[in-house]
């Protein structure tokens, strides 16, 4: 036994046990605590796993917004714990109990029986790398190979933040997601969002730039740029926009808009329904992901600010 | 992104003046920060720029040009002042935390600056968060209020030396 | 033990765990925590199932990558409509209970809003 | 040359993680939330100094060497903000007494 495999057994216990701990824990706020430590261990375990592409999706989405997400939905309803309600009976928790055992444990044989030699297209994303002119695999298959997936997933973070607008009450109806943050301008909160998003601009930009050769792209950009954003809006610097402004929506389906443009191009001049003309593979590519970075980065950013609250003119 | 859909509802948003010396200044910081990130590459350029434009344009928005003068060499001096006491800190909590009779004398210390509120204040604060056995903890009546390890130590005088030191870097006017 | 049985069985783990709390839980923000972890646990499996197809000259073969990706973003964008729902629901109804009987006792009493 | 660097690595690596666990240490026996505050963002902002001054000699060249020490940086400026926001709500809710 190595070190590194000590380490990964290290590691896995400790997410097992953060994992249990969510679980288990009385206090939704430590829950969502022990969850935000998961998911930031989580990406550690990517990184050993080879996908530093996904660890830096799962550090910047999954740990990070998801955190802010759960962190201000426990602090709202923080008030709402003392009236719970009494869990379900002994039998339901049994039995709970007994079917998630039984699946986990279904699950780990099949980890354990997986066939050998084990099935990859990583050969054929490969042999296809020249149709794109990029080199970092993972982003010919969002982007080329798989490119559908990628477009429709643009459609489901537009019809979750349309989902979350149609919660607003109708005094608020088109109106600024969230409440007013009101830091104290000359606090602390409010220094650190005058010096650090315009660095973080700069490294969102290269994340996504960086990601036609290297791990990174428009999603892990877009999580950085919308983080910086939330910086901004929570120290009071700038409220957030109404949401019946036109240059939001407009900014809201660039992305996936371009990308359908592009997909029906394919269709109309080329072979396929999202078939790039291999000349203008990189450059299609690349215009479609600085329109994803900003659609990304602003509907991650409106998805935590949540459902409008007050009209514009407050 | 962080600009075009807020900055126009914004309230603490400053005019951005004629100041192109901080603005150079600011753009040639971010590209340097590119450069250490991605390196120099041709190929690099439409990208570098767009970053560099949108990080100045953001930084001016956000943080108002200084017109205060700057010494180089006390700069230096300061920087090499605070790498020193972080590294005091950190052995004075490592010895604290691991000598079994844990040897704290916790509270609170009043500091009156002579710093303007907002972001020199700020400065202040964030540079002496990292001195030995001090963390502050906000403001009362104009005071700034440390947290401290061992009151019995000369803390407002090492506040004081530290102050004076961020002065002559920065804020020499 | 390779990393690939370590970090599966990790997985598995996490899905059972993930399970359990969705189902035993009766507070709706911790079922939603609990379907995170499950969900978390699934894409993990993605990237056991990934790495052992290691392969031309990758340490983890690229498509179930980039559906891992794809499935993060998806599920950060449903957890955000859930808590959207979730914090609608206490705002109207003054509590965030999901047992229908407890939620019209509390409406009569609007003791939260 | 190689073992001088090595040596280096080992050493600076071995000071990070011994400021890392002293961090620890304290963040478990100190008795309030504004002390704990001190164990964590003093010891633990030298531990990764030390880690990245002990990972300098092993990078490629000076890029590597000023992309470790920019993210020293930003953890710096980070764990120093945060901290104070910490300990604002902790002396003003009181826990810190």
């Amino acid at each position: 036994m190595n070190i590194a495999t000590v380490f990964e057994i290290a590691l896995a216990a400790v997410v097992l046990g953060l994992a249990i701990w969510t679980i288990a824990v009385p206090d939704t706020y430590s829950a969502t605590v022990g969850f935000i430590a998961y998911g930031l261990l989580v990406a550690l375990i990517w990184v050993r796993l080879d996908a530093v592409d996904v660890a830096l999706t799962e550090a910047a989405i999954g740990g990070g917004l998801g955190g802010v997400l759960l962190l201000g939905a426990a602090a709202r309803l923080r008030d709402t714990e003392a009236m719970t309600t009494e869990g379900p009976s002994l039998i339901v928790r049994l039995s709970a109990a007994i079917l998630s055992a039984s699946i986990a444990a279904a699950l780990a044989v099949t980890i354990l029986l997986l066939p050998d030699p084990a099935p990859t297209l990583a050969p054929a994303v490969v042999a296809n790398a020249g149709a794109t002119g990029m080199t970092n695999p993972v982003t010919n298959v969002l982007m080329a190979f798989r490119g559908m997936d990628t477009m429709l997933e643009k459609v489901v973070l537009l019809l979750a933040i349309v989902g979350v607008w149609s919660l607003a009450s109708d005094q608020a109806w088109g109106g600024r997601p969230g409440p007013r943050h009101q830091a104290d301008p000359n606090g602390v909160l409010a220094f650190l969002a005058r010096l650090l998003p315009p660095a973080g601009i700069v490294v969102g930009i290269y994340i996504l730039w960086t990601g036609a050769d290297h791990p990174g792209g428009a999603f892990q950009g877009g999580a950085v740029l919308a983080s910086m954003w939330l910086l901004v809006i929570m120290a009071g610097l700038v409220d957030t926009p109404p949401v019946r402004s036109r240059w939001l929506r407009l900014i809201l389906v660039a992305g996936p808009g371009l990308f359908l443009a592009v997909g029906l191009g394919g269709l109309c001049f080329g072979s396929a329904f999202l078939a790039y003309p291999v000349a203008f593979a990189k450059p299609l590519i690349l215009s479609i992901e600085v329109a994803m970075l900003l659609t990304i980065a602003t509907t991650l950013g409106l998805l935590l600010a949540g459902a409008p609250e007050r009209s514009a003119e407050r | 992104m962080t600009g075009s859909s807020g900055d126009r509802y914004g309230r603490a948003v400053v005019a951005v003046g004629g100041s192109w010396r901080t603005a150079t200044l600011r753009a040639a910081f971010f590209l340097c920060l590119w450069l250490v990130l991605a390196g120099a590459n041709p190929a690099d350029i439409p990208a570098a720029a767009a970053a560099i434009a949108a990080a100045t344009w953001t930084s001016l928005h956000l943080l108002e040009p200084s017109r205060s003068r700057r010494s180089i060499p006390a700069i230096v001096r300061l920087a090499l002042l605070f790498l020193y006491q972080s590294v005091v800190a950190g052995v004075d909590v490592a010895r604290r935390a691991l000598d079994p009779r844990l040897p704290l004398r916790p509270g609170f210390v009043f500091y009156p600056t002579g710093l303007s509120r907002g972001v020199r204040r700020n400065v202040f604060t964030t540079l002496t968060s990292l001195l030995p056995g001090t963390v502050p903890t906000g403001e009362e009546n104009g005071q700034l209020v440390y947290h401290c390890l061992d009151v019995e130590q000369p803390v407002v005088a090492e506040l004081a030396a530290e102050e004076a030191a961020l002065v002559r870097a920065l804020y020499n006017d | 033990m390779s990393a690939v049985t370590v970090f599966g069985l990790c997985a598995a783990a996490a899905v059972g765990l993930g399970l359990y709390g969705l189902i035993a839980n009766p507070q709706p923000l911790r079922k939603i925590i609990a379907f995170n972890l499950l969900g978390s646990g699934v894409f993990l499996m993605f990237g056991i199932v990934g790495r052992r197809g290691a392969a031309a000259g990758f340490g983890n073969d690229p498509v179930p990558q980039a559906l891992v990706i794809t499935g993060v973003v998806v599920a950060f964008s449903a957890t955000a409509l859930a808590i959207a729902l979730l914090l609608r629901l206490f705002q109207i109804a003054g509590s965030t209970t999901l047992n229908s009987r407890a939620a019209a006792s509390a409406r009569s009493d609007p003791s939260g809003h | 040359m190689n073992v001088a660097r090595d040596i280096i690595t080992v050493a600076g690596v071995s000071a990070g993680v011994f400021f890392f666990f002293a961090g620890t240490v304290g963040l478990l026996r100190f008795p309030d939330t504004l002390t704990r505050l001190h164990a964590l963002s003093k010891a633990d902002n030298l531990g990764l100094g030390f880690v990245v001054l002990g990972l300098l000699p092993q990078t490629g060249g000076l890029r590597d060497g000023l992309k470790l020490i920019s993210i020293w940086m930003f953890v710096l400026l980070a764990g120093a903000t945060v901290s104070q926001l910490i300990a604002r709500t902790a002396r003003q809710s009181g826990s810190g007494k």
